[in-house]
């Protein structure tokens, strides 16, 4: 508990150091809902039907910037294995990276939203449950996240990798993710948007454990 | 890490090729020429007498690597990350090959070549999810942390395939209901059970020689087993300074 | 400290071969040798950042592989690399390790620490912006952070000037004044030759000589660290 | 559901796709096979082969 503390003192230091570098990531995000928009033309219906898709594939493409960027500052000068050095338990270091990169995206994807407002006419008055879903979704793209960022950070063609590994296993979470958000947009009138969020909490749980478990064996030798 | 690496000529691997093909070619013909059409597909469920072996081994290699992939964590020794290696290949290719024979399942069945079904996608990401563990091994020099990540990537790569097979079915079955191949017609099972055994052959006999080349590349990438000792390490220790 | 049979593979070399020696408790070993002699795989295996591929050592009767936790409470490594964090100030950077060790010093202890290795004025600027000597400098005062009772040097003189070197010794000398053991992997002869009781020269991996590091330039050591027979480093 | 005619051609299709796979991805194991056979052979003449 007081290595989550220290490693959730050092990430909040790093986010603030490097918090150009999210305003960044979040105007690419804002730039790809843009040409999303193109792909579709000035259709506003049609628009409308797919910003919640939209809006989490901007999400998906900005977190592999993001947790790609959040192991950049542990490589560059081999700062994590120093601590791990110290020693600072693996588990600790995983989990304060993992809740500092959920954090990030939260937040990005809590941006994102009245970018989608705006272009594609995409409102919803259900945000509790629209920051529930970001929340629970982020999550998910978080934890396996960060694991294989960890790796990708110090393998060649890192910019490829992390994106050909990531994207298969986040399937889930885009799907309930795109679901729940577009019901809550369109209209819910069977009530789904909660089973949609009951399938994220499950791949959350599963993967929250499972990649913590694992992370000792990727970062140590 | 203990040296151990698998050792097999393509003998056996040969044998297991040969056995699996007779018997593919034994099953297929039984399947094609003398297995009755089914009642409501006709003959075009003559194609699931390939397809569905295919589909069995291709999860079984996925099996077998993630077994792997826990053997190597947890107890250690190459000959697992070898396997784990092969097995992820043969793995993939057919996962890839059931996706084809799924289009041309689909086409006459469903009118598309591609339609959401479940099996279908899950398949799909299965096959993206374990190419990109073959990236990875590609992109990392280390043995030792190709082995460790692939084994990571391998148990989470396996534990999200019901995950997502469970997703996709849901959000498939809300909007529309889709009927499933049926497995295959309980009529006939002589040809299916040839080409099991015929497609889990040739998997052994692939896996085994594709285990060897891994280790066979393992080996040009490792120093050479140093010679033990003469005395047991840790009994003679030497003084520095003195 | 006691190392039996280390041995440790680099791709299709092996790096450190059946390396063995016993260092007793506060005392100093210089382990030299060429570049590309397996200091640094030696050193990074006993600090436990690598595993070796077999043999293995005992610090303060603690397993290398078996206690690695205890063992890495016990031993500080000062490595190529400065495992620093470059968007963090000097005194964050310490801030940080200080609070995985349990602690939390305050602004004056940190930089205190900071003014003995020179880089008080600097205590709040980002490591980026600092050269590779101020680097090392920080990288010491991280290591001395951890108060470990075996301290690993690897190239403490590197990228160091003539005050750097100064402080080095210096710092050498109080930690081994306060019951600390050091190891060194080092060029510097003859700096190191006054630090340490114990030398161990490197080749290819093995050991090629050992003694008393006074006597290495004496009993000819010096060819295997590359430089002529009776050149003083 | 009505019984469905014909469709031969997707059979055969399906026999025939399965195996030139087959025969083409045992055609790549076995040559990359031989292929480290050889380096290995090359690089260490006479040396044993690591047995496990």
């Amino acid at each position: 508990m007081r290595e989550l503390a220290a490693a959730l003192h050092k990430e909040a230091l790093l986010q603030w150091r490097t918090r150009v570098q999210l305003a960044a990531i979040f105007v690419f995000g804002a730039s790809a809902l843009l040409l999303f928009s193109f792909a579709i033309g000035p259709n506003s219906a049609a628009l409308r039907l797919h910003a919640a898709g939209f809006l989490w594939l901007a999400l998906l493409l900005s977190s592999t910037l993001s947790l790609a960027e959040s192991f950049q500052s542990e490589m560059e000068q081999r700062a994590f294995e120093g601590l791990l050095l110290l020693p600072a338990s693996p588990l600790a270091l995983f989990y304060g990276k993992a809740l500092s990169n959920w954090l990030q995206l939260v937040l990005l994807g809590v941006g994102l939203v009245p970018v989608m407002v705006v272009l594609y006419d995409a409102g919803t008055l259900r945000l509790p449950g629209l920051l529930g879903v970001i929340v629970l979704g982020a999550a998910g793209l978080a934890a396996p996240g960060t694991l294989y960022a960890a790796m990708t950070a110090q393998a060649r063609a890192k910019q490829t990798l992390l994106p050909l590994l990531l994207f298969p296993l986040v399937v889930p979470v885009l799907l309930a993710a795109v679901k729940a958000t577009s019901l809550l947009i369109l209209g819910d009138p069977m009530e789904q948007a909660r089973s949609w969020a009951l399938l994220l909490v499950a791949f959350d749980a599963i993967h929250w454990s499972l990649c913590g478990l694992l992370f000792g064996r990727v970062v140590e030798d | 890490m203990a040296e151990p690496l698998p050792r097999r000529g393509p003998g056996p691997a040969l044998a297991f090729v040969v056995l699996g093909t007779l018997l593919l070619l034994a099953g297929s013909i039984l399947g094609l020429a003398v297995a009755p059409p089914e009642n409501f597909m006709g003959d075009v469920q003559r194609i699931m007498y390939v397809h569905v072996p295919t589909a069995w081994n291709a999860m079984l290699a996925f099996t077998f690597a993630f077994g792997c992939a826990l053997l190597f964590l947890f107890q250690g020794g190459w000959k697992w990350d070898c396997r784990l290696e092969a097995a992820v290949e043969v793995g993939v290719f057919l996962a890839v090959l059931l996706c084809a024979q799924g289009a041309i399942w689909a086409k006459p069945t469903w009118g598309v070549w591609w339609d959401w079904d479940p099996r279908l996608t899950t398949t799909a990401v299965m096959v993206f999810l374990f190419t990109g563990i073959l990236a990875l091994r590609h992109f990392v020099d280390d043995p030792l942390k190709r082995a460790t990540w692939s084994a990571v990537a391998t148990i989470i790569a396996f534990v999200d395939v019901p995950i997502v097979y469970f997703s996709v079915r849901w959000w498939n079955s809300l909007h529309q209901l889709q009927s499933s191949p049926s497995t295959v017609s309980s009529v006939f099972h002589l040809p299916l059970r040839l080409n099991a055994f015929g497609v889990l052959f040739l998997m052994i006999g692939f896996i085994t020689l594709r285990t060897r080349t891994a280790g066979l590349r393992l080996q040009g990438e490792l120093a050479p087993p140093l010679p033990e000792p003469a005395a047991a390490p840790g009994l003679v220790p030497t003084r520095a300074g003195a | 400290m006691e190392a039996t049979g280390i041995c440790r593979r680099y791709g299709r070399r092996w790096a450190v071969v059946e390396v063995s020696f016993t260092l007793p408790e506060g005392s100093a070993l210089m382990v030299s040798g060429r570049n590309g002699s397996g200091k640094s795989t030696l050193l990074r295996v006993l600090a436990t950042a690598i595993r070796a591929d077999r043999g293995t050592a005992r610090v303060h009767g603690l397993d290398l592989r078996a206690d690695r936790e205890a063992v890495r409470r016990r031993v500080a490594l000062l490595g190529h690399h400065s495992n620093l964090y470059e968007a963090l100030s000097a005194l964050e950077n310490l801030q940080v390790s200080a609070r995985f060790l349990g602690r939390d010093p305050g602004r004056r202890a940190l930089g205190a620490l900071l003014g003995e290795v020179g880089l008080e004025e600097r205590a709040d600027d980002a490591v980026a912006t600092f050269s590779a000597g101020m680097r090392k400098r920080l990288s010491l005062a991280r290591t001395l952070l951890q108060e470990a009772s075996v301290v690993l040097l690897d190239e403490p003189y590197g990228q160091l000037d003539p005050p750097g070197f100064r402080l080095v010794d210096g710092v050498v000398s109080r930690l081994r004044g306060q019951g600390a053991t050091v190891l060194m992997a080092t060029h510097q002869i003859d700096h190191a030759a006054a630090l340490c009781d114990h030398g161990l020269v490197l080749e290819e991996g093995r050991v090629a000589w050992r003694g008393r590091a006074a006597d290495l330039p004496a009993e000819g050591g010096l060819v295997a660290v590359g430089l002529p027979e009776g050149a003083s480093a | 559901m009505g019984y469905l005619e014909g469709g031969w051609e997707f059979v055969y299709a399906a026999y025939a796709l399965s195996a030139v796979a087959f025969v083409g991805y045992g055609i790549s194991v076995f040559l990359r096979f031989r292929a480290e056979r050889a380096r290995a052979r090359r690089e260490a003449p006479g040396a044993p082969e690591v047995s496990s």
